[in-house]
């Protein structure tokens, strides 16, 4: 299930339906994004999300199949919010379902580690000086390689 | 628009959108033109057109798949381009 | 923090005590193990689980501080329930919140690897024909020692 | 109690405190006893403790932290005595 909205996510709401799998879950793993104060620049007071429609979903949806090939894995839930962003929100959620941990946390990393260099969202902080987009980290390019690199477990 | 040319739409994201000063453009296109002939074709546009070739990384997206500059666009194809992505 | 507990756990509340971490936090990582239907046994209607008071706590606590010197984390929070679970309940969680996802996700699985393997609590599992205690799987040893292996990030 | 001997808490857990029907003993000691000889004076009680050497792996832990055979006990220690533990 992938989500793209300009509104709030509520955690409390996707964990119950993480949970809802059925008794073979035996583990749930999630990531939440939140607006740090420290990106490109020191002094974020907010960020402003833009995406493209469309192939955004799809992008996601596919690592999503990605992951459930390489991990067993019962559920996947993935919602990322675009637009106008505050300080603390909530940017991004991956929620992951499985038998065992090691699964769950397998492909709860991957999928973002691949959302952050393949997903098509663009970042631009907010300080008092203006507006500043955000440039591709060379660490996130190195941690998305990592999992090609990576014989399936 | 003849079976000589074709048309496609380009987007452009983030960025790029905000130097050229367009999210979106309709181009009638020699048939069998590549992606990088598109990309020569909008940089003779001159101005900040000139980046997409040899500036900053463009990444490029046909149909909403990720490519590279040597596919062979068709008629009626979404062509995207923007600078590397920063989600998450 | 650390917390042994007979009760259920609300994740919804830890979750909110981690996001008041502040606004240098960009990354929240939550593990929840449940009752599984399947462990040794195939038809699992329960579990019983016994600990030694003190030095859980202990132990744990000593996990936290470990992680929180190998990676670079905001918050650490862990309960774990005791006593007598049904199927689907929660049993464990472990909550991290740090500036960077890398961070969080190996501080997350590190703390949970090692809980397995060296926090004093046995597990019953309870089925139709009585009650069975878990034998201890080489596969959470070797994930234990995997950590040790491994050079700190 | 005099000085040539020593008390000691002995815990028993999960498997083990079921298959000894006991969950605490309170032993007295020689001074300068290890856990082995612990060991040692527990197994002399035959039937289930001889389980306690030689049989499945025992876990042990001195004052809440794991420790091996060889430790040294002190008066008051409180050793525990286990299975390979299986939470999470």
């Amino acid at each position: 299930m992938v989500i793209i909205q300009t509104d709030d996510f509520d955690t409390t709401h996707e964990y119950a339906l993480l949970r809802q799998t059925g008794p073979g879950t035996g583990a749930i793993v999630t990531f939440t994004g939140l607006v740090r104060d420290r990106g490109d620049c020191n002094d974020v007071e907010g960020l402003y999300l833009e995406h493209y429609p469309g192939m955004t979903e799809r992008v996601i949806q596919g690592l999503i199949d990605q992951a459930a090939q390489r991990w067993s894995i019962l559920d996947a839930r993935v919602i990322h919010r675009v637009g106008a962003l505050a300080l603390s929100d909530q940017i991004v959620y991956v929620g992951i379902c499985s038998a065992h941990r090691s699964d769950g946390f397998a492909a709860c990393q991957f999928i973002m580690d691949a959302l952050k260099t393949t997903a098509p969202f663009w970042k631009k902080e907010i300080t008092r000086e203006g507006g500043h987009w955000v440039e591709q980290k060379a660490s996130d390019q190195q941690r998305t390689e990592h999992w090609l690199d990576q014989a399936p477990d | 628009m003849n079976s000589n040319t074709m048309t496609v739409s380009v987007l452009f994201f983030a960025r790029l959108r905000e130097s050229l000063g367009t999210g979106e453009l309709q181009l009638t296109v020699p048939s069998a033109t590549t992606v990088d002939g598109l990309l020569t074709i909008l940089t003779e546009k001159g101005g900040p057109w000139s980046q997409l070739k040899g500036g900053a990384p463009v990444m490029i997206a046909v149909n909403q798949t990720m490519t590279t500059t040597s596919t062979l666009l068709q008629d009626q194809d979404e062509v995207a381009l923007f600078p590397p992505v920063t989600g998450g």
